[in-house]
C-alpha cells in the first residue's frame, strides 16, 4: 500500500462486454434490481443511528427508494457503521460483516469512521475502519444529516447499478491485508465462524492475496469449522449404548 | 418542609452522633462530609436508617497519584430532607481494596463494578466484580492517572491517510496544512513540555 | 400350497419354540424373519374372503366353539403378521446383537412376539363369541410379555395393565355371560339374529361391556392411562409391534360386536336423552376426545417413545370414530387408518428407537440435530410424521380424509371441527419431535454418531415405501377395506386407485401427490437453478444477536416447546386429567360392583384370573391334541 | 473471538438456552446487549452486557480543555444530548461561581424541555415498535423531526447542539422563532387525540404493557430507579422541582405519577411528561420576551482557562431521569477528573437484570424500552 | 378436457398467483405507508426484491434440509394453487376439494419448519413453534368455517361452491347465506396472514424475525414469493367461499385486493398480542359466531 492511494479499496472492472447478450441482459437486470433494493442491518453501531429513524420515517421515507431495515445479518446488504466503533463492536462488526451474503456494502457514516473523529485519542474506538473491512462510501459528518444519508444511499445505487461498488470483493481476494489489521488489534488468536478463505474458494473470488502471512497464523490457530455435512456412515459402533 | 434550612439541622443532629466527620456546608442543599476509611460504611448505615438517604446517586472514584491514594465519593440523597450528602473518604492507592457497601445500597452494585474496571480497585463483598465495559480490555485501568490514552491509541491504530484531492491541490500549491498526521494532533504531553519551555 | 387357516396357525405355534430355539443367533434371527413372510405369505394365499375356516372345533358346555376367518380379520391378521415381520427384522442384525450383550433375553423377545401373533391370530380368526374370548384373553396375556422384558419403567407400566386387562376381561365375560342369557347361543349368526329382539336394558348391559372391556385394550378414554407407558418402554421391536397394531385388537373385537353382532341401527336404538345423544353419538364423542386429548398429551412429553406412545392412543380415537360413523365412507377411513397408523407408527418407534441405539436416549431434550449424522433415520421419521399427522400426499391424509368428509356428509361438524382440532395438535406435537430430535443444534457429545445399521433402516425405509405408495394409491388398500366392510355387513366403499370418487366431493391422491410432486419441483427449479450457489456453513455461524456463537453454549430450544400455547392450555389439562381419573375411579366402582352381583365375591379380580387361565390351558389343550 | 471458544467441549446438562438480545437486534435500544437464558419461553437469568459504546469520555475529558469538553459531552446521551450540555456548564459554573444571566437559565429551560419533548416522542415510538405496532415509531420520530428543526433553527445543529457553554449560552433565539416554537407545540398538541386513539387508549397495546415488568415503589428505591421510572411506582419526585436548578422554581408544572409501576405506567407517565413540558415551553413563550440582558457571563480566555480547584456535583432531571455530574478541578487548565452518572447506568444494568429475569422473551425488549434506557450513557 | 388445455391451466395458475401476489404485497406496503402517512415504495418493488435476493452472490446455507424446506414452501404453495379455482380456469379443482387444499397449504408451513430447523437458531425454533400454535390457534375458527360452507353447500368441491354461488347473483353469495362465518372467516384469514395482531411469529423485537433469522439471499427470496403465494391463497380461499369467486377476472381481482385491504388496514394499527391472547381471541370470538353461524346452517 502507498500513500498516493487514496482508498486501500481496489476495484475490479468487471468484464461489461463479456458473455453472450442474454446473460449481459440479465447481469444489467441484477445489477438494476441491487441497486434498487437495499436492505440495511438494524445494527446502530454508534451515535450517528439517531439519524436513521427520521431517514427512514415517514418525514424522509427511505423506502420509497426500495430501502428497508433488517435484522438479521444474513438478509441484509448493507452495514451501515453509524459512528464510532469501539474495540468489542469492531469484533461484532467483523462477524456480522463476514456473515451478511455478498455482494454487501459498508457504508461509514459520521466522521468517527473515518479517521476516529473527536475520539481520535480514546483508547477504545478503532480510528481506521477501512483497515479492518473494505469500506464502500464515507458519509462525513458529525452526525450526517438525514438527507446527507439519503444522497450518500443514492450514491451507492448510483454505484451498485454501474457495478462499482466492489468493496466485498476486494475483502476476499485481499483477505490478508485485513485479517492482519484485525490480528493485530484483536489478538492473534482471532477467529471468526465464518471460513472466509474457503468461501473465496467456493464462489470463485480467490486472489492472490487472500493468503498470506496472517492466514497463515490464522490456519495454525483456528478451530475447524466445517459444515454438518449429511453423513452416511453404517460401520458398527464399538459399545451399546442402550 | 417550607423551611430550607430545617433539614440541614436534622442532619447536622444526626450527624453530631458521630465522630470523625468534618461537615462543610457547601450550599443549602449540598453537604460535604469527610470521613475515615473504616468509618464511612456505619455512616452510610446511619444515614440511611436515621436520616432517610435511601438514595445512592453515585460513587464517584478520583486517582490522586501524588498522595498515593484513592478519594472515594458516595453521593446520597434523601427523598425526606431533599438533601444531597457526597461522603469523601480515601483509601490507599496500593493495593486499592475497600469494603463494598452493596448490602446498604444495592445501586453501589454497578458504581463498584465500574470503578473495579475503571481504576482497579477491588471492593470486598460485591457481589459481582466482573467486567462490564472491558469485557475484552486486556490493558491496564485506563482511568488511572498512569495510563496513557494516547500512546495506547499510536501503539494500536493506524491513522487515515486520506486526503482529498482539493488538499493535494492545495498541498501543491504550496498552502493547506503541510504537518505530516503523525505531528498533527498537539498532546496533553506537548502542552506540557512546551509549559516546561515557557 | 393352497392357503389353510390350520397350517397358519400351526406354523404360528410352531414358531414359539422355533423362536426358542433359534433367536440369539443372527442367522437364527434372520430365520425367524423368514418363518414371518412364510405365515404372510400363507395369509395372502388365504385371501380375503370367508372360505378360511379352522378344522378344528370342539364343544365347551354345549357351545360349539370354531375358528374362521373373514375378511374383517384377514386384514387385520395381515398387518399383525407384517408388522411382527417388519420389528423382528428391525431386531435381527445390528441391535439384537448389541442388545444381547447388554443383557436382553432375545429368546424370550422373539417367543414374545411370536405368541402375541399366535394369540392375535386366534383372535382375528375366532369364528364365534366363546373363541372371541378365548382369544381376547390370549392377546391380552401375551401383551404383557413383551412389556415385562424391558425391566426398570416398563415394569410399572406393565403392572398398571395387568389391573385393565384384567377389569377388560372381566367385563367381557360378564358381556358373554349377558350375550348367553339373553340370546341363548353364542355363535355369531344366532346372536345377530337375536339382538333385534333384545330389550333395551338388557342391550345396554351387553353393549356397554363389551365395549368398555374391548374399549380398555383400545384405550380409549377413559382407560388411556396406561398405554402409552406400557408400549413406551418395550425393547425396541417390541415397542414397534406393540404400538402399531396391538391396540387395534380391541378395535377388532369392537367393530366385530358392536357393528357385525348388535348392529349400528341398534346402538341408535340406546338413547340417554331422548332423542338427543344415543349410544352411537357417545362413542363418537368418546372417541373424538380419544383422539383429542392424548395428542395434546403428547405434545407435552420430553420422552420420544411416551410422545409416540401416546400419539398411538390418540390414533384409535380415530379409528373408532370412523367405524362408529358406520357409513361406507367413515367406517372405510376407520379401517383403512388400522393399516395405515400401523405402518408410520412402526416407522416412528422405529426410527426413535434407531436414535436411542446411536445416542443412548430419546430424552427430547438431550438430542437435536441429528439429521447431519442419521439421514436416513430423518428421513423415515419425516415421512412417518407426515403420515402421522395426515398431510398429503403419505397414506395417514387418505384416511383422515374419509373420515372427515363421513363427518361432513353425516351433518356432524362438530365431530368435524374437533377432529380437526386433534389433527393439528398432532401436527404441533409430530413437529417437537421431529425438531427436537433431528433438527437444531447437533449436540457436541453426538458429533460422531452415526447413521443405524442397514438391518434396521431397511425395515424403517421399506415401510416408507409402503406408507407414500398406500398414499398415493390408496385403492390398492381399499380393496381390501371394502370386502371388510361387507364382512361387517356395511356397504363397502366406493374407491378407485387414487382414492375415493364420491359425487359430493372427489379425493384423487395420484392427481395431488403428482401436482405436489410437480410443486416441488417447480420450486426446485426454482430453487436451485435460479440464483447463486450456496454454501454450507457450521452452526456456530449463526446469527447470535449479533455474538460470537462459542461451542459451549445450548443454543437448541426443545424443552416446553409449545410454550405459549401452554400459558392458555396448562390449565385446562390438570382439569381434564383429574376428569379423566374420576372418570376411571368411578368406572372401577361400578365394574367391581357389577362383577360383585355376579359371583358376590369381594375380590372378583383373582376369580377372573383364575378362571380365565383354567380357561385357556383347557382350550389350548383341546386345540393342540 | 478467540479460536479456542470454538473448540468442542461439552454441552451443558441443563434444558435452558441462551439467547442474546442485542447488540445486533430490534429488541434492544441502541448498541448493547443483553444474555439471557431461557427456559421455554421464561427468561431464568439475565446478565447485561455493555461496552459496545465505550469512548472513555471521562479519560477523554481529562485531556481536554474546559471548553473543548463541551464539545465531547452531548455525544455521551444521544437521544436526549441537551442536559448533559446544561449539566457540565452548571458543573464548570459552579467550581468558578459564575452567575449565569437570567436570560440564558431561560433558554437553557427552553432547550431542556425540548430535548425531553423530542426524547419523549422517540421513546413511544420505540416501545410500540416492540410490541408489533410501527406505526406510532413512524409517526412519533417524524414529529420529533419538527422539533429538531427548531433546534437547528435555534443551535445551529439538529442533534448534537452544542449550544451551551460554561457561563451561559452561544447565541440567542433567531426572530420569530418563539412564534415557530408555539406553532410547533400546537401541532403537537393537536396530534395527541391520534397518538391517544393510537397507542395509549389501544386495548391491544394496553393489554400488552400493563403488569409487563412491573416495579414497586420500595423495589425502585432500592435499585435507585429515577425519573419517570420511579414516578411511575407512584412516587411524586422530580428534581426540578425537589431540588431546583435554573428556574424551574419559578415555572408552573405537575409532576404526572402512576401506581402500578409496569411497563404501561412508565410510559403514561411519559405522555404526561410531555403535556408538562409543553406547559414549560408555553410559559417560557410567554416570558422570555420581557426578561432581558446578556446570553451568558464573560468568561475568561477559555483556550487559557484555569478553573480553580474543587468539586461539583451536579444534578439535573433528563428525560430518562436522574442525570448527575461530579467534577473535580485541581486548578488547572482541564478536568482532573469527571464522573457522569446517567440515570439509565442503574436502569439499563440492575434493574433490567432484575425485571428481565423470570419475565417472558415477549416482554424483555418492552421493558428495556419501557424503562427508556440509553446505552451510551452507561457505556461513556 | 384436452391434456394440453389442463397442462396450460396448471401452468398459469400458480404464475397468475404470483403476479397478483407481487401486486398483493405492494399493496400491503402501499397501504402501512398511507398509514404511516408516508410514500412507500415504487411499483416494482416488490420484483426488485426478489430478483436481488435470488441475484446474491453468496448464498449461506445451514444443509441441505435448509434449501429442501424453501423448495417444499415455494413448492407446496405452487401445487397449492391449481386446486383454487379462478375464472375460466378450474385446474384440477375437482380432484381435491376444499379438506385437500386446506392441509396442502400446510405443506408449505411445515417444509418452511423443516428449513428452520435445520438452521440451529433458537430464534427460529421459537418462531415455528409460535408459528405452529398460530396456526393452530387460526385453524380452529377456519375448519368452522369450512364446515359451515361446505354443508350449507353440501359440497366440498370449490367448483361446485363458486357455481352454486354464481347461480342467484349477491343473493347466493356465502357472505350474505351466511353472514356470520363470513365475518368469523375474517379473523381466521388475519390469522391465516400472520399479521398484527396475530403477528407473533415474526416479531422482530422478540425473536429477530423467527423463522427467517438464518435466511438470506435466495432462501429469503423464496420466503418472499411464498408470502405472495400466501396472500393471494388466503384472499382468493375468502372471495371463493363467501363472494361468489370470480365472475371474470375484473371482478375476481376486485374481490381479492378488496379482501385485503381489511386485514392489512387492521395490522398496522395494533401490536402483535402475546401468544395466549391471540389464542383466547381466535379461540372466542370467531369461535362463537363460527358456531352459531354453523348451527343456522345446519337448521
Amino acid at each position: 500500500m502507498t500513500d498516493t492511494e487514496q482508498f486501500p479499496v481496489r476495484v475490479e472492472q468487471p468484464d461489461r462486454n463479456g458473455g453472450n447478450i442474454f446473460s449481459r441482459v440479465f447481469d444489467e437486470l441484477t445489477a438494476f434490481c441491487r441497486s434498487r433494493s437495499l436492505f440495511i442491518l438494524h445494527y446502530c453501531t454508534g451515535c450517528g443511528a439517531i439519524e436513521l429513524p427520521p431517514a427512514m420515517t415517514s418525514r424522509f421515507d427511505m423506502e420509497r427508494l426500495g430501502i428497508s431495515p433488517m435484522v438479521s445479518p444474513r438478509q441484509a446488504d448493507i452495514l451501515l457503521i453509524t459512528g464510532y466503533v469501539s474495540v468489542k463492536t469492531l469484533k461484532r462488526v467483523m462477524l456480522t460483516y463476514e456473515q451478511m451474503g455478498s455482494p454487501k456494502y459498508v457504508i461509514g457514516i459520521c466522521s468517527c469512521t473515518v479517521n476516529g473523529g473527536m475520539y481520535w485519542q480514546s483508547y477504545a474506538t478503532a480510528k481506521k475502519l477501512n483497515d479492518y473491512m473494505p469500506v464502500d462510501l464515507y458519509i462525513a459528518g458529525c452526525m450526517p444529516r438525514p438527507e446527507a444519508v439519503i444522497t450518500g444511499l443514492r450514491q451507492l445505487m448510483d454505484k451498485i447499478a454501474a457495478g462499482e461498488a466492489n468493496g466485498w470483493e476486494d475483502y476476499y481476494r485481499r483477505y490478508d491485508y485485513y485479517l492482519g489489521h484485525q490480528q493485530r488489534l484483536f489478538g492473534e488468536t482471532w477467529q471468526t465462524p465464518t471460513d472466509v478463505i474457503a468461501e473465496a474458494r467456493h464462489y470463485g473470488l480467490f486472489g492472490p492475496e487472500t493468503l498470506g502471512d496472517h492466514t497463515r497464523l490464522l490456519e495454525q490457530h483456528q478451530a475447524p469449522l466445517e459444515a454438518l455435512e449429511m453423513q452416511l456412515g453404517l460401520g458398527a459402533p464399538d459399545e451399546v449404548k442402550a | 418542609m417550607n423551611d430550607a434550612h430545617l433539614p440541614v439541622e436534622r442532619l447536622s443532629i444526626i450527624l453530631g452522633e458521630v465522630k470523625e466527620v468534618r461537615v462543610t456546608q457547601k450550599g443549602p442543599r449540598r453537604t460535604r462530609l469527610d470521613v475515615a476509611a473504616d468509618a464511612l460504611p456505619a455512616l452510610l448505615e446511619l444515614l440511611k436508617g436515621r436520616a432517610g438517604f435511601v438514595h445512592l446517586s453515585a460513587i464517584s472514584c478520583v486517582d490522586w497519584p501524588d498522595d498515593a491514594q484513592f478519594e472515594l465519593v458516595y453521593h446520597l440523597w434523601s427523598y425526606e430532607l431533599n438533601l444531597l450528602v457526597s461522603a469523601h473518604t480515601r483509601i490507599d492507592r496500593d493495593p486499592g481494596v475497600y469494603v463494598s457497601v452493596y448490602d446498604i445500597y444495592h445501586p453501589a452494585g454497578f458504581f463498584e463494578r465500574d470503578i473495579h474496571e475503571m481504576y482497579g480497585v477491588f471492593f470486598e463483598g460485591a457481589p459481582d466484580m466482573e467486567k462490564f465495559i472491558l469485557t475484552e480490555w486486556d490493558g491496564p485501568p485506563p482511568m488511572r492517572k498512569e495510563f496513557d490514552s494516547e500512546g495506547w491509541v499510536n501503539d494500536h491504530f493506524d491513522w487515515q491517510d486520506y486526503r482529498p484531492d482539493w488538499l493535494l491541490e492545495l498541498e501543491a500549491q504550496g498552502g493547506g496544512v503541510m504537518i505530516p498526521p503523525d505531528e498533527q494532533r498537539f498532546s496533553r504531553r506537548g502542552i506540557e513540555d512546551n509549559d516546561d519551555a515557557g | 400350497m393352497t392357503g389353510s387357516l390350520d397350517f397358519l396357525l400351526l406354523l404360528s405355534v410352531v414358531g414359539v419354540p422355533l423362536a426358542a430355539l433359534l433367536a440369539p443367533s443372527v442367522v437364527g434371527r434372520w430365520l425367524l424373519v423368514l418363518l414371518y413372510v412364510v405365515q404372510l405369505v400363507e395369509l395372502a394365499l388365504l385371501g380375503s374372503g370367508d372360505g378360511a375356516r379352522s378344522a378344528v372345533s370342539f364343544s365347551l358346555l354345549g357351545h360349539s366353539v370354531g375358528w374362521q376367518l373373514d375378511a374383517l380379520g384377514w386384514f387385520f391378521a395381515m398387518i399383525t403378521v407384517a408388522a411382527a415381520g417388519f420389528s423382528a427384522a428391525y431386531a435381527a442384525g445390528e441391535w439384537g446383537t448389541l442388545n444381547a450383550r447388554a443383557g436382553l433375553s432375545l429368546r424370550w423377545l422373539y417367543v414374545g412376539l411370536q405368541v402375541n401373533v399366535f394369540a392375535m391370530l386366534v383372535l382375528l380368526a375366532a369364528g364365534d363369541m366363546v373363541a372371541l374370548f378365548i382369544g381376547w384373553e390370549l392377546t391380552s396375556w401375551a401383551g404383557l410379555l413383551l412389556m415385562l422384558l424391558a425391566g426398570g419403567e416398563a415394569i410399572a407400566a406393565a403392572r398398571r395393565y395387568i389391573v385393565y386387562a384384567i377389569a377388560g376381561g372381566m367385563m367381557v365375560l360378564g358381556g358373554l355371560l349377558m350375550t348367553l342369557a339373553a340370546a341363548g347361543s353364542l355363535q355369531f349368526d344366532a346372536v345377530a339374529a337375536a339382538i333385534p329382539t333384545v330389550g333395551t336394558s338388557a342391550l345396554w348391559a351387553i353393549t356397554l361391556l363389551f365395549v368398555l372391556g374391548f374399549s380398555v385394550k383400545m384405550a380409549t378414554m377413559p382407560f388411556h392411562l396406561w398405554q402409552a407407558p406400557a408400549y413406551a418402554f418395550s425393547p425396541a421391536p417390541a415397542s414397534a409391534f406393540l404400538g402399531a397394531i396391538s391396540a387395534r385388537m380391541g378395535l377388532f373385537a369392537i367393530a366385530l360386536v358392536a357393528i357385525k353382532l348388535i348392529g349400528i341401527v341398534q346402538l341408535d336404538r340406546l338413547y340417554l336423552y331422548f332423542d338427543a345423544l344415543n349410544l352411537r353419538n357417545l362413542l363418537a364423542w368418546v372417541a373424538v376426545f380419544t383422539a383429542i386429548l392424548p395428542t395434546f398429551v403428547a405434545m407435552k412429553q420430553n420422552d420420544a417413545r411416551l410422545l409416540l406412545g401416546w400419539h398411538g392412543v390418540g390414533q384409535g380415537g380415530y379409528m373408532l370414530l370412523g367405524l362408529v360413523m358406520a357409513d361406507s365412507l367413515g367406517s372405510a377411513g376407520g379401517l383403512l387408518h388400522v393399516f395405515n397408523h400401523a405402518t408410520y407408527q412402526a416407522i416412528l418407534l422405529m426410527a426413535v428407537f434407531a436414535v436411542i441405539h446411536r445416542t443412548g436416549t430419546a430424552d427430547l431434550n438431550r438430542l437435536g440435530g441429528l439429521v447431519a449424522r442419521m439421514p436416513l433415520s430423518f428421513l423415515a421419521m419425516l415421512i412417518g410424521i407426515i403420515g402421522l399427522a395426515g398431510l398429503p400426499p403419505m397414506n395417514g391424509f387418505v384416511s383422515k380424509w374419509m373420515i372427515y368428509r363421513a363427518l361432513i356428509l353425516e351433518g356432524q361438524p362438530l365431530l368435524f371441527v374437533a377432529t380437526v382440532i386433534s389433527t393439528l395438535g398432532t401436527v404441533l406435537s409430530v413437529y417437537k419431535l421431529l425438531h427436537n430430535t433431528f433438527l437444531g443444534q447437533l449436540r457436541l457429545e453426538h458429533e460422531t454418531v452415526k447413521e443405524a445399521p442397514w438391518s434396521m433402516t431397511i425395515p424403517m425405509l421399506v415401510l416408507c415405501v409402503v406408507v407414500f405408495v398406500t398414499g398415493v394409491a390408496p385403492g390398492l388398500v381399499l380393496e381390501y377395506v371394502a370386502a371388510a366392510q361387507q364382512a361387517l355387513g356395511l356397504a363397502p366403499v366406493a374407491f378407485i386407485l387414487g382414492g375415493i370418487d364420491s359425487p359430493a366431493g372427489t379425493l384423487d391422491m395420484i392427481w395431488v401427490t403428482a401436482i405436489l410432486l410437480a410443486g416441488f419441483g417447480i420450486g426446485a427449479v426454482l430453487f436451485y437453478l435460479m440464483g447463486g450457489r450456496s454454501r454450507r456453513v457450521h452452526q456456530l455461524d449463526n446469527y447470535a444477536g449479533g455474538h460470537f456463537l462459542t461451542a459451549d453454549v445450548r443454543y437448541q430450544y426443545s424443552d416446553n416447546f409449545y410454550a405459549g400455547l401452554m400459558h392458555r392450555i396448562r390449565p385446562w389439562y390438570r382439569g381434564s386429567f383429574a376428569w379423566a381419573e374420576e372418570a376411571l375411579v368411578s368406572t372401577f366402582g361400578a365394574i367391581a360392583t357389577a362383577a360383585r352381583g355376579f359371583f358376590e365375591q369381594a375380590n372378583p379380580a383373582h376369580w377372573v384370573l383364575v378362571g380365565t387361565t383354567l380357561i385357556t390351558t383347557w382350550v389350548m389343550w383341546h386345540a393342540l391334541v | 473471538m478467540r479460536a479456542e471458544n470454538y473448540e468442542a467441549r461439552n454441552h451443558p446438562p441443563s434444558n435452558e438456552f441462551e439467547i442474546n438480545f442485542g447488540p445486533n437486534h430490534p429488541g434492544i435500544e441502541g448498541n448493547y446487549a443483553l444474555k439471557v437464558k431461557v427456559h421455554g419461553d421464561e427468561i431464568v437469568a439475565a446478565r447485561a452486557d455493555g461496552g459496545y459504546l465505550h469512548r472513555g469520555f471521562e479519560k477523554l475529558m481529562e485531556q481536554r480543555l474546559w471548553i473543548q469538553n463541551i464539545a465531547l459531552v452531548p455525544r455521551i446521551c444521544v437521544p436526549d444530548p441537551a442536559p448533559m450540555e446544561v449539566a457540565y456548564s452548571m458543573a464548570v459554573e459552579q467550581l468558578c461561581g459564575l452567575e449565569v444571566p437570567q436570560r440564558a437559565q431561560w433558554l437553557r429551560v427552553l432547550l431542556l424541555e425540548l430535548s425531553r419533548l423530542a426524547a419523549h416522542l422517540f421513546t413511544f415510538g420505540g416501545h410500540a415498535a416492540t410490541t408489533g405496532m410501527y406505526t406510532p415509531m413512524f409517526w412519533g420520530v417524524a414529529d420529533r423531526d419538527l422539533l429538531l428543526d427548531l433546534f437547528e433553527e435555534l443551535t445551529g445543529g439538529r442533534v448534537y447542539s452544542i449550544y451551551n457553554i460554561p457561563g451561559g449560552v452561544r447565541r440567542d433565539i433567531p426572530d420569530d422563532f418563539l412564534t415557530r416554537l408555539s406553532d410547533t407545540l400546537d401541532y403537537i398538541d393537536s396530534r395527541l387525540p391520534d397518538y391517544d386513539n393510537l397507542l395509549f387508549t389501544n386495548q391491544v397495546f394496553v393489554r400488552r404493557a400493563r403488569d409487563a415488568g412491573p416495579v414497586s415503589q420500595a423495589q425502585a428505591l432500592d435499585w435507585g430507579v429515577t425519573g419517570p421510572n420511579l414516578r411511575a411506582t407512584g412516587l411524586a419526585f422530580d428534581v426540578r422541582r425537589d431540588d431546583p436548578y435554573l428556574v424551574y422554581d419559578e415555572l408552573e408544572f405537575d409532576i404526572p405519577t402512576e401506581q402500578p409501576g409496569d411497563a404501561w405506567a412508565r410510559t403514561l407517565v411519559r405522555r404526561g411528561e410531555l403535556l408538562q413540558s409543553i406547559r414549560i415551553l408555553r410559559q417560557v413563550i410567554d416570558r422570555l420576551p420581557d426578561i432581558g440582558g446578556p446570553i451568558r457571563a464573560p468568561i475568561p480566555n477559555p483556550l487559557a482557562w484555569n478553573v480553580p480547584a474543587g468539586e461539583a456535583y451536579v444534578r439535573i432531571e433528563s428525560s430518562k431521569g436522574e442525570l448527575s455530574w461530579y467534577v473535580v478541578s485541581d486548578g488547572g487548565d482541564k478536568p482532573y477528573r469527571v464522573h457522569i452518572r446517567g440515570p439509565s447506568s442503574m436502569h439499563a444494568v440492575q434493574v433490567l437484570e432484575h425485571l428481565v429475569t423470570g419475565c417472558r422473551i415477549e416482554d424483555v425488549a418492552q421493558i428495556m424500552f419501557s424503562l427508556d434506557a440509553c446505552p451510551p450513557e452507561v457505556d461513556r | 378436457m384436452h391434456w394440453s388445455e389442463l397442462a396450460i391451466e396448471l401452468t398459469l395458475m400458480p404464475l397468475v398467483a404470483f403476479v397478483v401476489g407481487l401486486a398483493m404485497v405492494l399493496m400491503m406496503r402501499k397501504i402501512a405507508a398511507r398509514l404511516q402517512r408516508r410514500v412507500g415504495p415504487p411499483l416494482l418493488q416488490p420484483l426488485y426484491d426478489i430478483v436481488k435476493l435470488y441475484g446474491k452472490r453468496t448464498q449461506t446455507s445451514h444443509g441441505m434440509l435448509h434449501e429442501i424446506g424453501i423448495v417444499m414452501a415455494v413448492g407446496g404453495y405452487v401445487a397449492a394453487e391449481t386446486l383454487l379455482p379462478v375464472p375460466g380456469m378450474n385446474g384440477i379443482a375437482e380432484k381435491g376439494g376444499m379438506i385437500t387444499l386446506l392441509y396442502l397449504t400446510m405443506i408449505p408451513s411445515l417444509g418452511l419448519a423443516l428449513g428452520v430447523g435445520q438452521c440451529a437458531n433458537p430464534n427460529g425454533s421459537i418462531g415455528i413453534s409460535r408459528a405452529l400454535t398460530a396456526m393452530l390457534a387460526y385453524d380452529i375458527p377456519l375448519v368452522i368455517v369450512i364446515a359451515g360452507v361446505a354443508i350449507h353447500f353440501g359440497t366440498t368441491n370449490l367448483v361446485d361452491v363458486i357455481a352454486q354461488q354464481q347461480a342467484g347473483g349477491i343473493a347466493t353469495w356465502g357472505a350474505v347465506q351466511m353472514p356470520l362465518l363470513a365475518i368469523a372467516g375474517l379473523f381466521a384469514l388475519q390469522g391465516m396472514l400472520g399479521k398484527q395482531p396475530f403477528e407473533i411469529y415474526v416479531a422482530p423485537a422478540e425473536i429477530a424475525t423467527g423463522p427467517m433469522v438464518e435466511m438470506g439471499g435466495k432462501f429469503l427470496g423464496g420466503l418472499f414469493v411464498m408470502q405472495c403465494f400466501q396472500l393471494y391463497t388466503a384472499s382468493v380461499l375468502y372471495v371463493t367461499l363467501f363472494l361468489g369467486g370470480g365472475e371474470n377476472w375484473i371482478a375476481f381481482l376486485a374481490k381479492a385486493f378488496a379482501v385485503l385491504v381489511i386485514p392489512m388496514s387492521i395490522a398496522f394499527l395494533f401490536p402483535r398480542y402475546r401468544t395466549e391472547d391471540m389464542i383466547t381471541m381466535l379461540w372466542k370470538w370467531p369461535v362463537v359466531l363460527g358456531l352459531i353461524g354453523l348451527a343456522f346452517v345446519g337448521s
